[in-house]
Formats: structure tokens, C-alpha cells, sequence
């Protein structure tokens, strides 16, 4: 898997006179782990919205690879290679964790195939094997509706893993979370990094720092300044507006 | 539910089921014991209700007025009620239901020709009997059903003829206003050919249609105004049915329109319907019966206090209807009591010739074309909701179930 | 006494030869014979303008003369012509038909064109309008030479134009033509048109009328048309105005909607049955708005307490219950009143037409409803906009958690907006009660209507509520005269549809954040 | 959003057994009905014929109330117009029976229905071509609601008309037919409908032995849609439903193009409600505008609350109980009946959000 770099320039959103992204520009290179950070406004989850079809730019290039993001519907994101995490935790309440995977493992999915669908034994596989690494592997049988906060968190990243996605964007992973599932998810999604892109969205600095990686902060709609935490922790502009006050 | 009662000869005569069957040996009227049922499947919910509640009430006033006098053949009546609820399937599988569970002997009930329509096949399979009261396109003849409700040569015809007349105005331009239904268009297209064989041109003639329940009348009365303003007396012949009638009478009295200048003759508005209006601003418009609440009779004078004691409340009024109800059900009773039994077909044979002094003051007679010879009423409508009877036919007339109007009708032996 | 001065003229005019007495005592014994007698004597008694002939004419007209098997006239127990006492056994009331009605309009318009009621005098001229004969002409002349008043001055120009058009010299018949064709009333155009038959020597100065009428009669008849869209508009808002309260703003699916209309309806026919002869009977309507608001926002209050509160946040759930709620309802209703329609009288400044300006006739109870209809929009928005309620009301919809830390009952809030829902549909039943029939069936007629308005407006919005319904008013009467009225249903059906797919929100959408959730 | 009802999960294992044990005795005794109405009438096991009539037309709404629950109880589509898909499926059959009568209408004319002869109808309409034949018309039984479906549900699920809106939407649908339908200029019968059919495929349709033929070609259609929505419902799509029903947005960014999913269910819900429809009309003998009302839909709707929707078992014994209450009632409380009725929407709703199934296995859950 080569991979598609994301590529976002010049893109503004505009609700209703309220301008939620304002020529933002953004690189993601394949296999890249970002954490972006911003206040609340500032637009993180719009560009999410953007990235995966939810929402179409007023103005700007969005592409993935080769591929016009913005001429897709959310599906067709998805099955060019582009996971997302919502913040609040969604996963099928009535379905098991085992079915829960099963629906995301990567397969045709028109109507069609899915009635004439047969688990094949390899499959059965990868669902144990992604069940084993997020930590559910005994509770395969359960439904997701009597799993905890945490639990449902990580069986929704099971879910994008079960995707095998080329970029995956994750929306407050830890919100909620105690400190050891805190923890755990960081070392999840910096296993998961270097397969594929990893963007993280978060508000927990301490859960950034905890990844290590570069970071984008975003205010009002724009890039306001990017780097290593440190870097960006000792940017003026962003101690005014995010850190300091 | 499961009732499991005992088969009826007579339905399983009728079912193939009867290739299994024991052999019927039991003598038609072997049921002769125990209450004659009378079956009532008039709507007691839904849109009709509004209507056939009324003669619901009339068949148990019936039942109750004949086991006054000791029944029939020595036995009391029992009615079986039961709620179609105005929903036409409904009407075939409560017909089963009456022949074939509860063993009625005769029935009545139907308002709407498609309801009739709905139980003719199931009346017609099981043989069982029929009454059905209201004025109706015609074009139908059941040897299971009686039809006592005029057939068009007795309600519309003559209305028409009488707007034509002097007395009704003179009228040389027609608007056929009805529901879209298959009374309404039948009607009209009897009565297109009469007015065209009466000279009237089709350019001289406005036909509409509109839905049941049509409650937004602005722009229809405003037409019909458009179309009255051409130089011709003009009338307006309503084939408008149930609900509909009270917004149109509405609009028709708010925009003025005044029976001297443009008569409107209804015939599906009797005293029921207008107990819903004010009918001060409709005085002098008309409608065609074959009974008006106002005609003085005995008899009538009779039917109504029976009427108010049964119902006990004033302000109900009787209508055709229901005096089509009334003679249909003194006839039943006398071609019983006739028959000496009853089993349907000999009942059938003995209603015809069966003659009865109905409310309307007339002696009606059931032919055996199975409809009732019946006088035509033209009534003004009154400040007080009642009827002023302007014109009558000399005697009761024939009915032509099949009008000679409808050109398909042409080929048909003139039945009798 | 001043009356008989003012008849006085009249009088001398009409005076016929000394024979007058007798010929009016023959004359109103034909009143007892048959329909074509009756004509004939109305007839006479208009022409020899005996003013002795008016209260006679006038019961007879409203059913009050009465007659002796011998045909002697009575009134009140009195003998009709001579004022004696007169016998009360086998009285029998004298019968009119149309003919006769018709005739009679004639002859109170001579009797009455000198009336002192202007009222009288305009419908004097009415009838002489409709009765067009030449014999009139002198006294329409006459009368029109003292009338003051500009409406009965109007009235008896075109009954005078009427009357020559009848008169046999061509020249008398040109100035009438002129006259109507000046009138622009469509009356007017079916005289001239009836003239056109019999008088091939005018067709050119009557077409040339005609068309000049036909040219002022267009704009009415659009301006007639935009009314009517009006008219259907403001049903339609009175029927939606409340389910854009208890579904634009709670989100509650009341299929009992239309039953809350209803029970408005049949709360008009009690308090219209309990004033009945005292001297509030002509307040009874209304009175009634605000008895039908509270008996609806009652049984909306119980409704909710006991049923839909525990279904919040469950609009299909709602859905399926308040059907059931609307079938008890139903059913109750038919069982305690009876199946069959009951009468709603409207009152007299209810009735008829009014004529704007330019001619344009609108139907009183119609205008009546529209302007109820805006009153109604108009508290509603009232309430909701500068009310402690509103407030109230706007805070629970916005953020139950946090209206309720703020120390809001948040339970009494739901229940009283929904009772205020419910409380307008009562008050819309009470508009509808005077255009529809009052019976169990009332509100099935309007619900889907009304659900259509709403989800076109916008859900949430009432300005939308309001222009949704009286677009879809007018677009529907627009439609009506070339596709009829069915068609024009549907099309307004499929192109809501439409419209919903393009716009799933409606026409007035809530945007952002908060209409995502 | 509104679809994400608290739904508590479908009783599982011990309960299931019960009630497909329910499920199976129940259809053995349907198939034996018709067998028991030829016992003699003195056996106390016989069955009157009007049992087996009422019993073949429950079987009919039976059809249609799986079709809804497919649609509704698993894929959350909440459709108010099932009933215009059944119509139209009745409507269909109902050509076909009319073009049989033949010269033997009243007006004897080989080609038109009566109501077209007294209308004036020159020659048969293009509408009508085709459907002199049996399996032209049961093919339009199932094409044309699809078709419907299609258009209508490709328009909403487009632009992502959900929930409440959704059902009134299909509401406007089937209010809307049932205005063109009424209309006696559309060529349909008006307000009449069709009634009055002699025969089926060469047999009699008074006779009691074409009943039972057709009481049993229901029975087979209602086990095979049994067999069909058990085979969807257990498959990955079944599961693909229940998503799209819960979380329709996160199968989505799945890359599931919900809008296909949806389209397919709903065509085939409409598919097989159109069937119930042609099965409904040889067996009850009329069809009418009257079967496009809104409350029809509706009604329809509640037998599966009532029953339990999201449980095909539910749907049906939903629709049974309920119309066997109906037609019980009618006779025996005309007066009365609709308050029970009515009650009885309110109570399920209230009390038993999952219906009489969720009674009958109150497993955990809420």
C-alpha cells in the first residue's frame, strides 16, 4: 500500500454568513500521525466534515490522492480508503462487537452481495485478530449497546481498522476516557500510524504530547500555526488565543 | 374467533363445499323456529355514518314495532347489528358474515352503490335477501336484491322536466354539478341525452365533478355564476352527495345565489342534510324525492310519531331514505306472512305485487323488475329545514332500472 | 305621517282609474289560487302600487299568509284585506314557489322604491333590475330624481338601464345598453346578452357593451381568484397553525390534530345551543372562540399528561398512539352528539357578499375567516415572541437540561405547549364550523392538509406555516379552473413532494447546529 | 435521528424457539382450515366458509404486514403508504379479473368493463392493454408498486428524507392516488372501483373450491415471503438494515451506500405488499380507491407495533390478532368497537414498545 497523501488548499466553508473554515490549507503524507488542536469554533470538525463528504467546500481543492473528495458522496470516501471516528462514540447498539465488525470488514457493499454474503474462514480471522488487539476478544457475542464508554471508543476504531483505510480521522478519541484507557488508545493509534495517516483531533494536550507527533492548530477556520508541541506550545499567537488568555 | 355454528342448507348449496355434503334433505324452512334475524349492515363509523345511522335506527324501530304486534308467523324479530364502518371490503365480509355465522334471513342495509356493489356477488352466492333503500344510477337488477330507492326515470327525469317547465323557471341552461362517483355520472348522462332530446344544446350544458367530502366550494359557485351570466335562465341540477352538500349550500347562500335566479335541484339533500344548515339565504332551491318529512298522509303522520317516540329527540327528522326503509321492511314483513315462511325464494316470489301504503301517501308496488313503483315530489326547501312540496306525479310511477336514455340499453328486451 | 308624504308622489303617479280599490280586492284574491294565479295577482298588485298590498305581499313572501278553505286571506288571525277578526279553524298557509318569489321581487320593488330604508330602496331597485320592464321606467325616473344616497342611486341607474333596454323604441334601448355597459356587473352582461337575440339591429352597440364589461369583469374575476387562494389559504394556516406548534416545535405527530378541530366545531354548537333566546345569542360565535380554545387545550393538557409525555423524543411513536387517540375521540364524539351534522347559524354579518372596491364581490364569512385566521397568527406569535410562557416555551425547545437547572418546570412548560397547540386547532374548528360540516368527520378532512403546510413551511417556523398555506392557497385556485379541483389537489400534493426533496427542510429552514440534531 | 428509537434487541435464543413454534402451529392450522370447512357441518371440528373468507383475507394483510416490517421494524423506513403499494398490486389483479368477465358484464360487451360502456368509452384504454393475460397482470402487481417505490424512495433517500418526514411524504403519496383514483376520468372504475369478477385462471370465483385454492396460493405466498424476509434479515444485509436503521450516518463513512440499501428494501417491501394486494382482491372481491386511504397505511402500521415489529413473527401476529379483533368487534360491539381499537393503539404504544412478541418473551432488555 503505497498510499494518497490528503490534500486540502484554500478551502472555506460558509453557514449561513458564519464562515466555519476560512482558507485552510493542510497536508497529510501517507503514513503521517497529525493531531490537530484548536479551540472550540475553531472549525476542527468541519474540516472533518469536508474530508469525508459530509459536508461540500463554498471554495477550495480537497484531494485524496488523484481522487476530487468533493465530488464524492461520504460512501464513496469511504471506499477509496478514508476512516472516520465520531466523538461521540457510534457503533450499532443492536448488533454484536463480532457483527459490528463484520460489517466494516473491507468486502463488497452493495445490497446484492451483502444478502448472498458468506463469512469465509479468513475473515473470521482478521475480525478475531482486530477483536484481540482492541481488547474485545471476549466479548465477541455481546452487543455493542451493553459495552462501556471506553469499549465502544475502541470497537469503533476496530471498526476503522476492520476498513483498512489509508487515512483515518479521529475525532476526540480520549473524551471521556480514565487515564489507562487513555493511555492504551494513544499506544492503539501510534501502532496503527505508520501503516497508514492518522489525523487526531483532540482538546487532551497531554494525549498529544503523548502521540509525539507534528501538530496542526487550527483557530477560526485557518491554520494558525504547525510543528512539533513544543514548537507550537511557544507560539505566541497560539498561547494567545488557545493556551493563554 | 371461532364460531363454529351449525352450516346453513342454503349455504352450502351454494359453496362447492356442498360436493362433500350430506344430502340436503332438510325442507327449506327449516329453520322455522326460534326469532327471525334481521340483518342491519348500515355504517356506523366512518364517512357514512352520518347517513346510515339514521337507518340503522329505522330497522330497529321496525323490529321493534313489528314484535309489538307479535312478530311475524309467531315469532318474534331479532336484529343483527353490525358496523361496516364505510369501508367497502368490510361490507362483503360482514355480508358473509350475516348469511353465513348469525343465519339472517333478510337484510338491510347499503348506502353507496359501490357498497352494494361489494355484497352483490356474496348476496347472489349465498341467495341471500337484500333491501336496499336509496335512490340509485339504476342499471342493475338482482334477483337477491330489492331495490326500494328511486331509479333515475323517478327522481331525476322529472325534476329536469320541472325546471323546464314554467312553473320551475323555465330553464334553457343546465349545470350538472355532481360528486365523481358512478350515481352522479350515470345520472348525468341520462340526463344529458333527455336535455339534448329536449333541444337543449351541449354548449348549454356545464358538467363537473368533484371529490367526496369537497369542502372548498369559492371557485365551482363562482363558475357556475360565470356561467349563468350568458342570457340564459339557468339551473343547476346537484348530484352533490353527503358531506359536500353543506359547504356548497354555504357558498351557494354567501354568494348570493337566489332560487329565482339560479334553482338548484338536488337529489341526494333531504331534510337530514340541511338539519346542518342555516337554510334561511337556500329557501326556494329544490330537491327531487320520493318522500318529503312534509307530505301529509296518515301514514306519514304515523311513520313520523312513531319515528320521534322511538327516537326520542325532536329535532331528528325523517327522510326518502328512511320511508324507502319503512316500505320496504312493511313489504318484507307481508310477503312473510304471505310466503308463511322465510326462505328466500319463496319470499321473492311472493314480493312481487306486494303493495303497501307508504308514508308518501301513495300505494307502492314492488314489480318484478324487484323496484318499487313510486310517486316523484319536487319540495322547495323551507326557512325551517323542511321541504314545501311544489309538484307531485298524479300516481306512483314505474321504475326504469335500465334507462332507455343509455344508448346500450337500446338492445334490451324491455323488460319488465 | 311623513311616510305618506313621501309616498305621495309615488302614489299620484301610480293612481289608476277610480276602479283601483276594487281591482286591488280582485287582485289579492288571485293570491290564494294556484302558482300561475298567485303570478298573476302579485303582478297586478305591483302595478297598481296600492301600499295596503305591501304587508300582505310581504307575508305571503315569508310564509305567514294563511287561507280559509273559501280563500280568504288572513294574516295573524286577522282577515288579510279587511283587518277583522277572522276565523282560526282549517286555516291553511298559502304556498309559494320560485315563479312566485320571483314576481314578488318585482312587486316590492315598486312598493318599496319610495321606502324610507335605504336598505329597502336599494333592493327595490334590484328587483326592478331583475324585473326589467318598460312600465317601470317613469318611476325609476321619478324616484331617481329625489334619491340621495350614491349606493341607491347606482342601484336603481342600472335597474332604470335594465328598463330601457326592455322598452320597444330602439333609442330608449341605446342609452340603456349605454348604461350597462358602463355598470361592468355581470348581471348586466347577461341582460345584454339576452337582449342580443331579440334585437339583431343593436348587436354592434351591445357587443361593443359587452366587451367593455368583459374587459373590467377579467380583472374581478383575477382579483375574485387571488381571494378565493386567500380564502383556502387561511383555512389551511388555521388547520396548521396549531400543529406547527405541537409538531413544528415539540416534535409531537398528532394524528389526533384534526380531532382537536373538531371538538372546536362541536364546541361552537353548544354554546350556540346554550345561548339560544337568551340575549347573547348573537355573540354566540365570538364567545366561542375562546370556549372551544379552552375545551380543546383541556382535553390537549389531559392528552399529554397521561399519554404523550411518556413518548417524547418519539415522534413515529406519537404518531401511532395519537391515531388511536383521534379514533376514541371520534367515536366518543359520535356516540354523545350523534352521527349526523349539527347546525352551526352564522350570523347575519357573517352573510353574503361584501363588494370592494372595483366591484370585486367577496363572500363576508369567507373575508371574516381570513382576517381570524391572521388574528390567531397574530396572538400565536404574540405568545410565543413576549410572553413569560414563549420564553418559557423557546428555552425547553432550545435546551431542556439547561431550562430546567434554571429552574423552569419543564413538564409544565410541554404540557402547556401542547395545550396551547391544541387550543388554536379548537379555535380554528370554531372558523371551520362556519364553512364545513360539524361532525365526527371534521378534522380527518384536514390532517394531511395540514401536515403538508407545515413540512412545506418549514418545521419550526410559523412565518413559514403562514406563507406556506397561503401559497399552496393560491397556487391551488390558480390551478383549479383548467385542471379542475382534483387535479389541482394532486398537482399541489406531487409538487410538495417535490419541493421536499429539493428542500427537505421546507421553505423557511432552521440552518446550523441546531437543525442537525 | 428519530429512527434511533430505544429499541430493546430482539428476543433472543429460548424465546425465539417459543415463537417460532408459535409460528409454525399457527400456519399448520391455517393450511388445515380450508380441509376442516369440508368436514361435515355437524362435526365439531368444522369451519364455517366465512371463516375460511375472513381467515384468507388475513392472510393477505399478513403479506402486507411483513412487508412493512421488513421496511420498518428492521431497515427504520416508516412508510404511511404501504397501502397505495397493496392497492396498486390489487388494482393490477383487479384488471385482470375485469377483462375476464367478458361478455358477461351487464352490458354484454367483450371488451369493456361495464362502468367504460356506460361512460362512453369508445375502445380500452392503453392503461389496459396487457391484461387480459394472467401473467402480464401479476407481473404489474409487482413492477408497478416497485416502480413507485423506486421513484419515491430514490427522491427521499437522495436527499436523505428520514423519519418523520419520510412517512408523511409517503402519506402525501398514497393521499394523492387515492385522489386520481377516485377520479372516474382516470379509467380505474372511479369510486366503484371493480367488482362483480367471474373467474380465476378458468375456475369460478363463487365457488367454494376456488376459494380454497386461493386460500392456499395465499397461504404459500405469505410462507414463501416468510422465507424470503427470514433469509434477508438473517443474511449480512439483515444486519446491514439494523444498521441503517440505528446509525444510518456511521454505516455511511463505513462506506456503505445507504441510499442503495434502502432503495432495495424499500422496492421489495413495496414488491411484496403489491403481491398481498393481487392475492387480497380474487379473495374479497372488490377493489376500490378506498384501499389507498391514508388510515388504511396507518393501520396497517400498528398491526406490526402491535405484533412486535423487527420480529417477522410480530408483524404477522400483529396483523392477525388485530383484525380478528376488528372483525370480532364489529359484530359484536358496533358501537363500541373503536374505542377498543383505539385503546388498543394507545396501550402497545405505550406500554409495549415491542408489541405482544416483546410480552411474550420478557427477556432483558429495558
Amino acid at each position: 500500500m503505497s498510499g494518497s497523501s490528503l490534500y486540502l488548499d484554500g478551502v472555506s466553508v460558509v453557514f449561513d454568513g458564519f464562515r466555519a473554515l476560512n482558507n485552510l490549507s493542510l497536508i497529510i503524507e501517507p503514513g503521517e500521525l497529525r493531531a490537530i488542536i484548536g479551540p472550540n469554533g475553531a472549525g476542527k470538525t468541519t474540516m472533518m466534515d469536508i474530508v469525508t463528504g459530509k459536508t461540500r467546500p463554498t471554495t477550495g481543492v480537497v484531494r485524496f490522492g488523484e481522487h476530487d473528495l468533493t465530488r464524492m458522496d461520504e460512501a464513496a470516501i469511504a471506499n477509496l480508503g478514508i476512516g472516520r471516528k465520531f466523538q461521540k462514540p457510534t457503533v450499532f447498539d443492536a448488533l454484536t462487537v463480532f457483527e459490528n465488525l463484520e460489517l466494516a470488514l473491507k468486502a463488497p457493499r452493495d445490497p446484492w452481495s451483502c444478502l448472498r454474503w458468506v463469512l469465509g474462514a479468513q475473515s473470521r480471522r482478521r475480525i478475531e485478530g482486530v477483536m484481540e488487539e482492541i481488547g474485545l476478544a471476549e466479548r465477541a457475542r455481546d452487543r455493542a449497546a451493553i459495552l462501556s464508554h471506553g469499549q465502544r471508543q475502541w470497537l469503533e476504531i476496530g471498526m476503522l481498522l476492520m476498513q483498512e483505510p489509508q487515512l483515518l480521522l479521529v475525532d476526540e478519541p480520549v473524551a471521556g476516557m480514565t487515564d489507562q484507557e487513555t493511555e492504551h488508545t494513544a499506544a492503539l493509534l501510534r501502532r496503527i500510524a505508520g501503516q497508514r495517516s492518522v489525523v487526531v483531533v483532540e482538546h487532551d494536550l497531554e494525549f498529544v504530547r503523548a502521540l509525539g507527533e507534528k501538530v496542526t492548530v487550527l483557530c477560526e477556520g485557518t491554520v494558525l500555526s504547525e510543528g512539533s508541541i513544543d514548537h507550537v506550545q511557544n507560539d505566541p499567537r497560539v498561547i494567545e488565543v488557545y493556551l493563554g488568555r | 374467533m371461532t364460531v363454529r355454528t351449525p352450516f346453513s342448507r342454503r349455504a352450502l348449496l351454494a359453496g362447492a363445499a356442498g360436493a362433500l355434503a350430506v344430502p340436503a334433505i332438510r325442507p327449506a324452512f327449516a329453520q322455522g323456529s326460534g326469532p327471525i334475524k334481521v340483518g342491519v349492515l348500515h355504517s356506523l363509523s366512518g364517512t357514512m355514518a352520518i347517513s346510515e345511522t339514521a337507518l340503522r335506527d329505522t330497522v330497529l324501530m321496525m323490529v321493534e314495532d313489528q314484535n309489538r304486534k307479535g312478530g311475524i308467523l309467531g315469532r318474534k324479530l331479532e336484529a343483527v347489528v353490525v358496523d361496516p364502518a364505510s369501508n367497502w371490503p368490510l361490507f362483503a365480509e360482514k355480508a358473509r358474515e350475516l348469511l353465513q355465522v348469525h343465519k339472517v334471513d333478510v337484510t338491510f342495509g347499503c348506502w353507496t352503490s359501490v357498497s352494494r356493489k361489494s355484497v352483490l356477488p356474496v348476496f347472489e352466492e349465498l341467495n341471500g335477501l337484500l333491501f336496499y333503500p336509496v335512490q340509485y344510477e339504476g342499471e342493475e337488477q338482482s334477483k337477491n336484491v330489492f331495490y326500494t330507492g328511486a331509479a333515475p326515470n323517478q327522481q331525476a327525469i322529472p325534476a329536469v322536466e320541472y325546471l323546464m317547465s314554467e312553473d320551475g323557471g323555465g330553464a334553457k341552461r343546465i349545470v350538472l354539478l355532481g360528486t365523481d362517483y358512478v350515481y352522479p355520472r350515470t345520472t348525468n348522462r341520462i340526463l344529458r341525452a333527455f336535455l339534448n332530446k329536449k333541444g337543449i344544446a351541449d354548449a348549454d350544458i356545464m358538467e363537473e365533478y368533484t371529490p367526496f367530502g369537497h369542502s372548498d366550494w369559492q371557485g365551482i359557485v363562482s363558475r357556475v355564476k360565470q356561467f349563468a351570466d350568458q342570457g340564459k335562465k339557468t339551473a343547476i341540477v346537484s348530484t352533490i352527495n353527503g358531506d359536500a352538500n353543506v359547504p356548497f349550500y354555504r357558498e351557494l347562500g354567501n354568494q348570493g345565489i337566489k332560487a329565482e335566479d339560479i334553482p338548484c335541484v338536488a337529489f341526494s339533500v333531504g331534510e337530514e342534510e340541511l338539519a346542518g344548515i342555516d337554510t334561511k339565504p337556500l329557501v326556494g332551491h329544490l330537491a327531487a324525492w320520493n318522500y318529503f318529512m312534509s307530505v301529509e298522509s296518515p301514514v306519514n303522520t304515523e311513520f313520523k310519531k312513531m319515528w320521534g317516540s322511538y327516537i326520542k329527540n325532536d329535532k331528528r327528522v325523517t327522510n326518502d331514505p328512511m320511508e324507502a326503509t319503512y316500505t320496504g321492511f312493511k313489504m318484507w314483513a307481508q310477503a312473510v306472512a304471505q310466503a308463511k315462511t322465510t326462505a328466500v325464494d319463496a319470499v321473492r316470489t311472493a314480493m312481487y305485487g306486494q303493495k303497501v301504503d307508504a308514508p308518501s301517501g301513495y300505494t307502492e308496488q314492488m314489480w318484478e323488475n324487484h323496484h318499487l313503483s313510486k310517486p316523484v315530489m319536487i319540495g322547495e326547501i323551507q326557512a325551517d329545514g323542511q321541504f314545501s312540496i311544489v309538484y307531485k306525479t298524479p300516481q306512483a310511477i314505474k321504475a326504469e332500472n335500465w334507462s332507455p336514455y343509455i344508448p346500450e340499453n337500446a338492445s334490451r328486451a324491455k323488460a319488465g | 305621517m311623513s311616510r305618506l308624504l313621501r309616498l305621495l308622489p309615488l302614489l299620484l303617479l301610480l293612481a289608476g282609474p277610480l276602479r283601483a280599490q276594487e281591482g286591488f280586492e280582485t287582485a289579492a284574491a288571485g293570491l290564494s289560487g294556484g302558482f300561475a294565479a298567485q303570478v298573476e295577482a302579485v303582478d297586478r298588485l305591483g302595478a297598481l302600487g296600492d301600499p295596503r298590498a305591501l304587508p300582505i305581499l310581504r307575508a305571503l313572501s315569508e310564509g305567514r299568509l294563511q287561507k280559509t278553505p273559501e280563500g280568504v286571506l288572513v294574516i295573524g288571525g286577522q282577515d288579510a284585506l279587511t283587518g277583522a277578526p277572522a276565523a282560526t279553524a282549517s286555516l291553511e298557509t298559502v304556498r309559494i314557489n320560485n315563479r312566485v318569489r320571483g314576481a314578488l321581487r318585482g312587486a316590492f320593488g315598486r312598493l318599496e322604491l319610495a321606502s324610507f330604508s335605504v336598505a329597502e330602496r336599494i333592493s327595490a331597485a334590484g328587483g326592478l333590475f331583475r324585473a326589467r320592464s318598460p312600465d317601470n321606467i317613469a318611476m325609476l325616473e321619478d324616484a331617481l330624481g329625489r334619491e340621495s344616497d350614491a349606493a341607491a342611486r347606482t342601484a336603481m341607474e342600472q335597474a332604470l338601464a335594465a328598463s330601457r333596454l326592455a322598452a320597444p323604441e330602439a333609442a330608449v334601448k341605446r342609452q340603456g345598453i349605454l348604461l350597462l355597459g358602463g355598470t361592468g356587473s355581470p348581471e348586466a352582461r347577461s341582460l345584454l346578452l339576452e337582449a342580443r337575440a331579440a334585437n339583431p339591429d343593436l348587436a354592434a352597440e351591445i357587443d361593443a357593451a359587452v366587451s367593455a364589461i368583459d374587459g373590467r369583469l377579467q380583472l374581478r374575476r383575477a382579483a375574485e381568484t387571488a381571494f378565493q387562494g386567500l380564502s383556502l389559504g387561511s383555512v389551511l394556516l388555521l388547520a396548521a397553525l396549531g400543529l406547527a406548534v405541537t409538531f413544528g416545535v415539540m416534535g409531537i405527530i398528532n394524528m389526533a390534530h384534526g380531532e382537536m378541530v373538531m371538538l372546536g366545531a362541536y364546541t361552537t354548537v353548544v354554546v350556540q345551543g346554550l345561548l339560544r333566546g337568551t340575549p347573547l345569542a348573537p355573540w354566540a360565535l365570538p364567545l366561542s372562540v375562546p370556549a372551544a380554545f379552552l375545551v380543546a387545550a383541556a382535553v390537549g393538557v389531559a392528552l399529554e399528561r397521561t399519554l404523550i409525555r411518556h413518548l417524547y423524543g418519539r415522534p413515529l411513536e406519537t404518531l401511532l398512539m395519537t391515531f388511536g387517540v383521534g379514533m376514541i375521540l371520534q367515536q366518543a364524539v359520535r356516540l354523545i352528539f350523534g352521527a349526523q351534522n349539527q347546525e352551526v347559524t352564522s350570523p347575519a354579518w357573517m352573510q353574503g357578499i361584501v363588494t370592494l372596491p372595483g366591484g370585486v364581490e367577496v363572500t363576508q364569512n369567507r373575508l371574516w375567516i381570513i382576517l381570524f385566521a391572521l388574528l390567531v397568527l397574530a396572538v400565536t406569535v404574540a405568545a410565543i415572541r413576549f410572553t413569560r410562557f414563549g420564553l418559557e416555551m423557546r428555552a425547553v425547545v432550545q435546551n431542556r437540561r439547561i431550562a430546567s437547572t434554571m429552574g423552569i418546570r419543564t413538564g409544565r412548560v410541554d404540557a402547556m405547549t401542547f395545550a396551547f397547540g391544541s387550543g388554536i386547532a379548537g379555535m380554528a374548528g370554531v372558523a371551520l364550523s362556519q364553512i364545513d360540516n360539524v361532525s365526527p368527520n371534521l378534522g380527518t378532512g384536514y390532517i394531511i392538509d395540514s401536515f403538508m403546510v407545515v413540512v412545506f413551511g418549514g418545521v419550526g417556523s410559523l412565518a413559514g406555516t403562514m406563507i406556506g398555506a397561503f401559497t399552496l392557497g393560491l397556487v391551488n385556485k390558480m390551478l383549479e379552473p383548467w385542471a379542475g379541483a382534483v387535479l389541482a389537489k394532486i398537482a399541489v400534493l406531487v409538487g410538495i413532494m417535490l419541493f421536499i426533496q429539493r428542500r427537505p427542510k421546507g421553505l423557511f429552514a432552521l440552518k446550523g447546529r441546531a437543525a442537525e440534531q | 435521528m428519530s429512527a434511533t428509537t430505544t429499541l430493546a434487541p430482539p428476543p433472543r435464543l429460548q424465546s425465539a424457539l417459543v415463537l417460532r413454534g408459535l409460528l409454525l402451529a399457527g400456519l399448520a392450522i391455517l393450511a388445515l382450515l380450508p380441509l376442516l370447512n369440508r368436514l361435515p357441518v355437524d362435526s365439531v371440528l368444522h369451519v364455517s366458509d366465512f371463516i375460511v373468507a375472513v381467515t384468507g383475507k388475513w392472510i393477505c394483510y399478513g403479506v402486507l404486514a411483513l412487508a412493512i416490517d421488513l421496511a420498518w421494524g428492521y431497515a427504520g423506513i416508516l412508510s404511511l403508504g404501504h397501502g397505495a403499494f397493496f392497492a396498486l398490486g390489487g388494482y393490477a389483479m383487479g384488471m385482470h379479473l375485469m377483462r375476464l368477465i367478458g361478455p358477461r358484464g351487464v352490458y354484454g360487451n367483450p371488451v369493456l368493463p361495464d362502468f367504460m360502456v356506460f361512460l362512453g368509452y369508445a375502445e380500452l384504454p392503453w392503461t389496459w392493454w396487457g391484461f387480459s393475460s394472467f401473467p402480464f397482470a401479476l407481473l404489474m402487481a409487482l413492477l408497478v408498486p416497485g416502480l413507485l417505490a423506486g421513484v419515491v424512495g430514490y427522491l427521499a433517500f437522495r436527499s436523505r428524507i428520514t423519519g418523520v418526514y419520510l412517512s408523511i411524504i409517503t402519506q402525501a403519496m398514497t393521499y394523492a392516488l387515492m385522489l386520481a383514483f377516485f377520479r372516474n376520468d382516470m379509467g380505474f372504475g372511479g369510486n366503484n372501483g371493480f367488482t362483480d369478477f367471474k373467474e380465476l385462471l378458468g375456475m369460478p370465483l363463487n365457488s367454494g373450491g376456488t376459494r380454497a385454492m386461493l386460500f392456499y396460493a395465499a397461504l404459500a405466498v405469505l410462507g414463501l415471503s416468510l422465507l424470503l424476509c427470514r433469509h434477508i434479515t438473517q443474511s449480512k444485509l439483515g444486519r446491514v438494515l439494523v444498521a441503517v436503521r440505528d446509525a444510518e450516518s456511521r454505516l455511511r463513512f463505513l462506506g456503505y451506500n445507504t441510499t442503495h440499501v434502502k432503495l432495495s428494501v424499500f422496492v421489495l417491501s413495496a414488491m411484496l405488499a403489491g403481491l398481498a394486494g393481487a392475492l387480497y382482491v380474487p379473495l374479497v372481491g372488490i377493489i376500490n380507491p378506498g384501499e389507498f386511504s391514508p388510515g388504511n397505511s396507518i393501520e396497517a402500521v400498528i398491526w406490526v407495533a402491535v405484533g412486535g415489529r423487527g420480529t417477522l413473527v410480530g408483524a404477522l401476529l400483529g396483523a392477525f390478532s388485530v383484525n380478528a379483533l376488528k372483525t370480532w368487534l364489529t359484530s359484536f360491539a358496533p358501537d363500541l368497537w373503536l374505542f377498543v381499537l383505539g385503546g388498543l393503539f394507545v396501550a402497545v404504544t405505550l406500554f409495549l414498545p415491542r408489541g405482544l412478541v416483546g410480552l411474550m418473551s420478557r427477556g432483558p432488555g429495558r
